[in-house]
């Protein structure tokens, strides 16, 4: 019994000195002692992440062999290629925390791990390819330029790496869609319709509002967050209008509305039903994307295994050599 | 059947010989970037990703330089966009599906290895501009040439199924070899020119290779001798690939009129 | 997000529901001809290349009346060949790619057994060109409802692979079928002329249809309480819809102005 | 000894009766007595045809997804199927011969048993489906009307049957070709182009010359055929030369002339290399084509035990219910 007080207080006292760390803006490395719950928020976090941008290559992918020019192929499967590389970082940032890429890719193929839930829409136009760039990678800026200041440092410093090719993602879909809404009636009429199907789904991207999201106050506490969900979404929307407007697009919402006095756009409600049904598994693509991951991976096992197999070869024979 | 009398132009044949090469890795290319999303570990996502991404530059810049000499207003995409099957002339061995990972790789083994023997004559071609690039692309190539033969390697030696996966894919493509070293009179003309290879002296140095990283892989060598299928040069193909142009052109075949650039 | 405030005329209407009815059966009709020479029996060639091209008729007869009454000189092909995927109004479930023997089966029976009924009540419409050609579609579509019907009892209760395999096909599709059921003010609008049927009239005598075939076939009967995938009507689909079009208008956008009839 | 030679004696008789029935122009039905190299000729023959019109869907069949208007869609896919309908007559009408189906299909699996080299060329373009209606049916025809008055009854007859849509396939691909022809200048060419890719492999469908066809002399001598491979390949470019020059295409072929003594169109010499190593599997398409029936063939393997097992479960409880 004593011997247990005398543990809890050793790991109260380790907390406090964890959480002075994190108030003095230290940044935490991974063999420094971190409390378990932070450790397993931040697998969490940052394996959802990584399966974000693996997943997120299949929306965008699917435009790869229809690009209407030589150039925005280049540009799109440089992209779709950057989010494999995001994926890879990522994944390695988690191994920091003891949680291997096989054990966390399991977990997504099984179902059990989330990925952002605006890939579970459909690509249904090349303008959607514009959009995404232009939406869904700036909302990702927002939220990334945040966690760019994470107390983790692996995963602040993936993050900054990771910033910076999304900001150049995000300035090509930009462009794509200034042209587009420049274009032909046919072209205007397309872009002007993916924003329409996109606009509200990246602003569900930051997830519900704040007194609906249990671990961000935990989240703020530890410095793996600085702002809230709202916080975030409202800098998405004032930045973007904004954008919107420069080149004559409509944002499809009808309460939307710039308060003088506090400088932001107001913004109608977001259709929470359909949040959270994306969310429980029943978005439009959210079977197909699993799909998808699962017959790669599936696919996939005979290479992986052949590899592994060759290297256990090459380095019994090395062995035998020396 | 009908005879071909007027007499090729250098110019005419460069831009034929040009074409044929951006050809060969534009619908190349397309073929690795289906893998886009769906390889078998992330790491060949990104990889395979980036050779396709390669092709399709080098085919953008001979496209370039080809409507460059044709000069008569055309732009690289039209080139892309706007032929039908037997205007392409690809090889066969490029617009077959990409099947498997193993037959990727095989067939990604074959064409490198024939292009790192093609790119370092043309790298030395009579004919600046052109030089200049293949010098560049050559780079490429050769990493290329590296990133399939150790797949081969770990294949070939891996599992009991990855050895005959493998095989097999090395079987079945290897009657579309034999036209990666087809030549005709547009390579005579730009071969007494010196910008075009002569794709007989290295066909040697090619079959070593590829027969000594088959050999190291553990697999059967296929016969060199075997049945050559040919076409593809002429314009002549497989029903492969008036699916994958139509896939491929139809967005920018329904706005002609529309910039997409 | 935007509120349609436009009032719909009944012409209007009729055009839409029409081309709904229309889109579905294209759209199926082409995923069905893609079985055509691959079948796993000769008969099946035979039997499904005669339902496609019957999905194909009744939608060459419905876009042709769809264009008479727009009464804008548009030829049926138009509405075909120069749509895109938005403008599409085709349910999901018509969309979704072949798949095995047994998901061309399942999704066969389903809809079949939806259109078994909704034509006994087109047949009546309160229209005499558009009931008539229902009258005489709703013969074929019989011979289609008995067609899938059979194959499901023969796969259901066949071996333990067939029996998997249909029930995981009936598993994945499930979801696709309550939009089979979705109604909006064009229905609305047709059902007050007596023209459109209402679905809700028939959706028990289509679930018992349903769950008696599957229990004969010793199948599990998914919930039809599950969540339904919406889409389709309004010209949201999957991303399947997009390659089936690029491949389906290719040639005939590639030539706009030529003459293919 | 003796039995021997009675026995052999009977054979003889048996033969000769056969042959006077042949020479009388007698109808041959299944259940006739009938030599075994007769019936052995015939099972390849008709097998032989009823694998051609099962991979000849899949030339056109690669153009079904792709026609430019509803109509033409329509047609091709009742073509395709009729085709199917032509493979299944056949197989039925080689069964009365004692072979099955099975034991035929599994024949050319194994590649074993040949098929119309014709299948093996690609189908490049739309014009491609005209140009196979006019020209691979025309010669069809040509050799099915005098195959409809062969000796043996079911071939004869499924003959007469399927010559009566092949001419239809033939006059709707005619129709095409002739409109095609008279249409853009893009469509000229094509058709063009697909008239010059496919002569050659058409004239090639009659086999070789005669004094190269070892077959030939006892099928004509047993009533099966009547005319040699020459006699009827002469007979086809007769009737498509005209055809061709009717609606302006040319026909490639340099030393085509028209010989006014014998009234017959004279024409080059075929390239019997090419058609030699079409045969023997060297052909643009021989692998693709048989690993398209494979394919379906192995991908219906499940279903077809389902029948099988299911048809056997409903007789047993027949039977038990009786």
């Amino acid at each position: 019994m004593l011997q247990i007080l005398v543990l809890m207080s050793e790991e109260s006292t380790n907390k406090k000195t964890f959480q002075e760390r994190i108030d003095n803006g230290e940044t935490i490395e991974p063999k420094d002692d971190m409390p378990d719950r932070y450790r397993q928020q931040l697998i969490r976090m940052m394996s959802q992440h990584a399966h974000s941008e693996v997943v997120g290559m299949l929306p965008e992918g699917n435009w790869i062999t229809r690009a209407p020019s030589l150039r925005r192929k280049m540009i799109l499967l440089s992209k779709v290629q950057d989010e494999a590389g995001h994926g890879l970082y990522l994944y390695s940032a988690t191994e920091t925390l003891g949680a291997s890429r096989k054990e966390v890719i399991n977990q997504l193929l099984e179902g059990k791990a989330k990925y952002s839930s605006i890939f579970n829409y459909p690509t249904l136009s090349w303008a959607d390819v514009a959009v995404i760039g232009w939406l869904v990678d700036g909302a990702a800026i927002i939220n990334q330029t945040m966690l760019a200041r994470s107390s983790y440092g692996p995963y602040s410093r993936a993050m900054v790496r990771i910033c910076k090719e999304e900001s150049f993602h995000k300035k090509q879909g930009y462009e794509m869609v200034a042209q587009m809404a420049d274009g032909t009636s046919e072209q205007q009429e397309m872009i002007q319709d993916a924003v329409d199907r996109w606009w509200w789904p990246t602003l569900m991207m930051f997830g519900p509002h704040d007194e609906d999201s249990p671990n961000s106050e935990e989240l703020i506490k530890w410095g793996v967050k600085s702002k809230t969900n709202d916080e975030l979404r409202q800098s998405f929307v004032d930045r973007h209008v904004q954008e919107a407007h420069t080149v004559g697009l409509e944002i499809p919402d009808p309460d939307l509305e710039y308060n003088e006095e506090t400088g932001h756009w107001e913004f109608g409600e977001i259709d929470w039903d359909e949040f959270w049904n994306v969310v429980k598994g029943n978005g439009p693509m959210n079977k197909q994307r699993m799909k998808a991951r699962r017959e790669a991976h599936e696919n996939g096992e005979w290479v992986r295994e052949a590899a592994e197999e060759y290297a256990r070869k090459q380095k019994l024979s090395k062995e035998k050599a020396s | 059947m009908t005879t071909q009398t007027k007499t090729l132009t250098k110019k005419e044949a460069l831009f034929d010989y040009l074409v044929r090469l951006a050809d060969d890795r534009l619908i190349l290319g397309h073929r690795l970037s289906e893998w886009c999303g769906h390889g078998p570990i992330l790491e060949e996502d990104i990889a395979l990703a980036n050779i396709a991404l390669d092709y399709i530059g080098h085919a953008a810049s001979l496209y370039e330089y080809a409507v460059e000499i044709e000069d008569e207003g055309r732009h690289r995409d039209d080139l892309v966009y706007f032929r039908n099957d037997p205007e392409y002339t690809n090889l066969k061995i490029t617009e077959l599906p990409k099947g498997d990972f193993g037959f990727t790789i095989a067939r990604q083994f074959l064409f490198s290895a024939f292009s790192f023997y093609l790119y370092q004559i043309l790298a030395d071609a009579d004919d600046e501009q052109f030089s200049g690039m293949a010098a560049k692309h050559l780079k490429e190539v050769k990493y290329h040439l590296r990133h399939s033969r150790e797949w081969v390697l770990r294949l070939g030696d891996g599992t009991e199924e990855s050895h005959q996966r493998i095989q097999d894919a090395f079987d079945e493509i290897w009657t579309y070899t034999g036209a990666l070293f087809y030549q005709d009179e547009i390579d005579d003309l730009l071969q007494d020119e010196e910008i075009a290879a002569d794709t007989k002296s290295f066909k040697t140095d090619w079959k070593n290779l590829v027969s000594d990283t088959l050999k190291e892989a553990t697999l059967e060598v296929p016969d060199f001798d075997q049945y050559m299928a040919e076409g593809g040069r002429k314009g002549l193909h497989t029903e492969h690939l008036g699916h994958l142009l139509a896939e491929m052109q139809h967005l920018r075949r329904s706005y002609p009129d529309a910039n997409w650039e």
